[in-house]
């Protein structure tokens, strides 16, 4: 195990490392996420800056050498993420590979799956997408309806995902299909697939957003015939390592790739945006009710940031055990969107300037972000449907 | 202590413009017409400009005597509700608060250009300098014969044929009134309005003025006062009006949309905040139109004050929640452009500002009743 | 149809008669609201200020004179009301009697029930209680299982009703109970009684509230046996008769006799209860954080009244018919709760002092107003219930 | 721009002392003992009292030369914690707190009433003379070689057999020792208090103090401040306990009462906000250990302040809210006096002042956090 001196020096060569290496503004709105990379322009860029990060050695340290990766320690990886965030680089946009495939591949995947698609996610040469959510069953993944139907060796593929990040540039997609309608458990009807996108029958069609731009697809699928080879495990799996998959979005320590998925947006840095804005010629920062909200917001913000440290503390989460894992995903992205908002309320007239004034603070950043911020709130499983999970395993309560 | 008068009531103008402005609204403004207006460089239409003058709605609150109908400007609020209930923009309402301007100065150089106005002219009012709209200094300044200055958030000024600059002369304010036709366009930057019904530039002022342009007079401090504080009034109307769509937006998705086998509505997390919005629309109405009986083409009166600081702020925070609320209730449909929901969010966005947000108008009320 | 003149004239002599006749402070707690009735001395006191109250001829104006009241036109009692209110009188306590069972009497008795029970209403000689509620169904009056059987020239009462007010004082009840268990529609098998209270087999038995106070008792029924005269209209008009009850409660409009029930708590008595109230040294009031939050109760608490007027001016209704009149209720009483509970709070220290403190603000009038808010917020049906009937009434939202 | 430290630890000791509270107060406070007690003129038992002396937790904190433990205060978080969650109340936190300022006086003259304390010795302090908590003015004097002035909300004075009473004495900060027997009925007026489960005097000095009363030094300010502070994390984790069983209770009605056919703990209008409540709770535990892991015997950190104050202002809000929202939950039942959730609510409105509000807090975080 790598010691204390170690892990300082290598935190020291990352944040030096990014110090030099940290690109120029490009002159062009860059993705806050990596749900909105919405032109060439973007994946140019930021496919450039994958492959920097991952020349450099700070992408898939903990995989194997053979697939790409330097079979290191897990901890460097999330050291390295970290300096990332601090150092305020752009994200290492091929997420879905990087944090969701690859971590699955890695970790279940045959030695063939393996050799054929871990590398190309680290060097972003193979892009992938996600084909869990469909139209009709937004917080409902195991109703998905879409169709697999084995015949011969191929799969026949009818339906339609929603939500596919960068659908219309991936290579790949993570798709969940129903092999069995039959089943008795909805849940045993599904499969799961690694998907080539380029086939006859697959049509990703941009969906643009609420902030103007782009970033997801939805994809639709009329007979599309796709290798058997590619069903993962095995039918009827689908549901489990759908499920598997979405545990890989903490981290390094769960065996992502690592990388930025959202540049960070932190409450400092929204009180800092707020330093030359007035109101009625004073600081805004100096009136006691602005102040007030602040302080709120901070108050949440470090109750939060602590939560995180005492989740893991057994002595320290003796009344609802497995609350703060689970309330997780539902306050940081509440909390995320309040403190936006209040972002933009407190700009003054700037705040109704979008992203390409001039004279918008910080670039209309904090606007996008707030519009932003629903994407959290809303994705993987509304905040109502969280709060119902919560009251339902924590507190017990009844369905 | 008193928070003022809670009478409301209904003038027979009132009535007859409630009628006629939903129906031409309902007529002028399909949702389709407002999202082929969203991407094109004027904003609105020309044709429609041209309806309202016909219905003599520039010229409502004008005298008279400069060819206007002299009715209260509390009459706007019912028109301006109906025109935000279809997202209509048009520079009707920086060209009332400009006619308003120049009323409330009560000096004979304002008549023409009110006459203008009456007659169909576009006009708007320059009112800020900076992102602070309870701060009431001044940098631009008229010397030498040429008036010097940045305006910035200015509504409405590539439309407008006349644009109404506070400045100062010699230490005193003044009201210069500038053709938009002598503003070049490099002088003039586009603002990127988030509310995309809406343009605004910034304007950098150098101009050759003469004397017949400038209005001068004691009263100008307060009619411009006031005049903001009519603006506040103006935008919690239209604000009032959008939060009734974007609520009866949600209110259909929730009535169509199933997610667990049963319909989203029956929900209680989202019915109960759909009452919420619903309590907090009907409070902004009850504001608004109680702040339209206590106005007056005269000074406004304490209550008037009142009742638009209490409007402006319940009227900002309704649209914001509304707004916000509609996005999250239509889930995954609500993070597209394509859902309307987004349009009432960015309005929200806008209004919450406009002429001082709820927490400033909040301090002056407390000023208002608990200072006195 | 009396003169402005008349209105005005009058209007000035009830506050005259008030202004010379209010009662001094008794040295004991005198009820904020009908409901706080719960000892013998409140009892006698206003028993003596109801008699006063009538005799002075200020209560029951609208009813007939052969029953005690004087055959005026309403708006004089909802005058005296008013005037009442204004000058800070105590309640009249009989609130059963004079806003609900007279009412009801009063428009659809018989004659002989006429002459039985107004006038002793008025007087506070006859004092009336309710019993609708039941321990078990809360918010949901039609599952009332109370039994009335019929037998002979009686009925047989068992079962428990709750919430009675002054239960312990009362002479006469109205009571809801199940004469048909076997109806199609729960509502049809409920009956309605102007049941006498000391009569073997009921028994009050008084509750204590929150406050540490009485004023209703739990009432139990064992085998009670009533004159079958006491049935009200025919078996089966129940329920009909219990929501024309529940009508009455908008005031002398409605038919009721007048009074006051709940002293008035108003916004600007808790701002002015604050004056003396310092935080760092500085008058609260000076504080801008707690002068934004009263600004916004007032701007609720003016948004209200508006809207009481604007509810009856039918062209400032036309987007949500209805709205206002059935939100009406849940506006009010969580507006009054979040008020006095604001009050509690910005009283520093002495926010922490109850009813016996002489050193409580005012008595400690908002620590107990602030408990009492609750009886407003659950009774009658609770928030949440009111939320659901305005989403469906108003909203058409689905159940 | 620092939000202060976000470390977590747990000591060895804190584990002990958890187990140890949490088994003894379930122990000595069954919710029958506690509304048993409400009604008492002491407010507290005797016995129960003789066994945290026993426990040696009046002396944890005290230097072993004086007989303590020679712990961190921040160990007293899990006790009160533990208190809190029981509703256990007795002169513990007085003592704590008394022992504190003594401690922080860093003279010589606090080792006689530190010892006694240690000891099993009661003792409170005279924080205020106003119902203002954030006012560090002073009325008390010592003059002519007697103690004069009036001293409000002075919690467990009945009990205590040390009152410390901050007076000045020739413009200068002291504190007087003095003992609770010299006090006579007279002298004291029992509060009334909400919370029924604490008691408070005001108290009518003018007594005749000696010198070896008199505690004096340059340090005194700023140890009673702290105490204050100190004073305030207590309060919060004791509500953060309380705010836990409230929860449980409110949680407990909802998994068994029925409405219209159904447990109410289906409907989501109940649930969501049991959930708001457990999450204030998270987040009030975390802020309350996190600034335990903060505290030191010596002088106060900036990052401890920050801690403390944010502590406060959480635990505040949350015991309200979970209060609040139980009696409303519990329907017609929370309303009567024989439902625990008065008990909580009741608690909530002593919590919520004590050692200052929420907002108080706010503003003096806003600021260490801004204005540095």
């Amino acid at each position: 195990m790598a010691t204390e001196q170690q892990l300082a020096n290598f935190r020291e060569e990352v944040a030096g490392w990014l110090q030099a290496n940290k690109p120029a503004d490009p002159g062009f709105l860059l993705p806050q996420s990596f749900m909105e990379v919405g032109s060439e322009q973007q994946l140019d860029f930021l496919r450039e800056w994958q492959y920097k990060l991952w020349s450099a050695g700070y992408l898939g340290m903990a995989w194997a050498s053979e697939y790409g990766g330097q079979g290191a320690e897990p901890i460097f990886q999330s050291i390295a993420n970290k300096e990332m965030a601090r150092a305020g680089v752009p994200i290492a946009f091929n997420v879905i590979g990087l944090g969701w495939a690859g971590p699955l591949i890695n970790d279940l995947g045959t030695p063939e799956e393996k050799s054929k698609y871990l590398k190309g996610i680290l060097t972003g040469e193979d892009i992938w997408c996600q084909g869990f959510s469909e139209p009709d069953h937004g917080s409902d993944l195991g109703s998905a309806q879409c169709r697999a139907v084995r015949d011969g060796d191929e799969y026949v593929i009818n339906g339609t995902k929603i939500w596919t990040t960068m659908g219309n540039y991936a290579k790949y997609m993570i798709l969940l299909a129903r092999t069995n309608p039959d089943a008795e458990r909805k849940y045993d009807g599904l499969s799961f697939f690694l998907s080539p996108m380029q086939v006859p029958g697959i049509d990703p069609q941009p969906i643009r957003k609420l902030t103007g731009e782009y970033g997801f697809t939805q994809t639709y699928f009329n007979d599309a015939r796709i290798p058997a080879s590619c069903l993962m495990g095995e039918e009827g799996q689908g549901w489990l390592l759908a499920m598997k998959t979405l545990q890989y979005e903490r981290g390094a320590e769960a065996g992502a790739a690592g990388g930025l998925s959202f540049i960070r947006i932190a409450l400092e840095d929204m009180i800092e945006s707020l330093q030359g804005i007035k109101r009625g010629g004073e600081p805004v920062l100096k009136d006691p009710v602005v102040r007030d909200e602040l302080m709120q917001l901070v108050i949440e913000d470090k109750a939060l940031s602590v939560g995180d440290k005492r989740s893991v503390i057994s002595a320290l989460t003796h009344d609802y055990r497995g609350s703060l894992p689970l309330s997780n995903k539902y306050r940081w992205t509440e909390h995320a969107r309040r403190m936006r908002q209040a972002a933009v309320r407190l700009q003054g007239a700037h705040g109704s300037l979008y992203v390409k004034d001039e004279q918008a603070v910080g670039g209309g950043f904090w606007q996008r972000a707030y519009l932003q911020s629903f994407s959290a709130t809303i994705g993987g499983g509304t905040s109502q449907v969280q709060a119902n999970i919560i009251a339902e395993h924590v507190l017990g309560l009844p369905k | 202590m008193d928070f003022g008068a809670t009478q409301i009531q209904v003038s027979e103008e009132q009535l007859m413009l409630q009628d006629a402005a939903a129906g031409l609204c309902a007529e002028l403004s399909s949702i389709d017409r407002v999202r082929a207006l969203l991407e094109s460089a004027e904003g609105y239409d020309e044709n429609v400009w041209q309806s309202l003058v016909d219905m003599g709605w520039t010229g409502l609150a004008i005298p008279e005597e400069q060819g206007g109908a002299g009715l209260s400007v509390g009459e706007f609020v019912t028109i301006f509700e109906a025109m935000g209930k279809y997202l209509l923009t048009t520079p009707l309402m920086s060209t009332v608060l400009a006619a308003e301007l120049l009323r409330r100065s009560s000096e004979s150089a304002a008549h023409a250009p009110l006459s203008a106005i009456a007659a169909g002219s576009k006009a708007t009012v320059a009112f800020l300098e900076s992102e602070d709209w309870m701060d009431a200094s001044l940098g631009a300044r008229v010397e030498n014969g040429r008036l010097i200055g940045r305006k910035e958030h200015v509504a409405d000024a590539a439309a407008a044929d006349l644009i109404l600059v506070p400045a100062t002369e010699n230490g005193a304010l003044v009201i210069v009134v500038v053709e938009g036709s002598s503003i070049g366009s490099e002088a003039r930057c586009a603002h990127d309005v988030i509310d995309a019904t809406r343009r605004a530039q910034a304007l950098n002022l150098d101009l050759t003025v003469t004397d017949s342009q400038i209005i001068r007079g004691e009263g100008l401090a307060l009619a411009l006062d006031e005049t903001r504080l009519i603006g506040a009034l103006l935008v919690a109307a239209e604000s009032t009006g959008a939060a009734v769509s974007c609520l009866n937006t949600t209110v259909d998705y929730l009535k169509t949309r199933k997610q667990f086998g049963k319909l989203i509505g029956s929900y209680q997390a989202l019915k109960h905040p759909a009452v919420d919005i619903l309590c907090a629309i009907d409070s902004s109405k009850s504001l608004v139109y109680q702040a339209a009986a206590e106005m007056s083409n005269d000074r406004l009166s304490r209550d008037a004050r009142v009742a638009c600081h209490m409007a402006k702020s319940k009227a900002s925070e309704t649209i914001l929640f509304a707004g916000d609320r509609a996005v999250q209730f239509h889930g995954g449909m609500g993070f597209t452009y394509e859902c309307d929901a987004q349009l009432y969010l960015r309005r929200a966005l806008w209004v919450q500002q406009a002429f001082g947000d709820p927490v400033a108008h909040r301090k002056q009320l407390a000023s208002l009743l608990l200072d006195a």
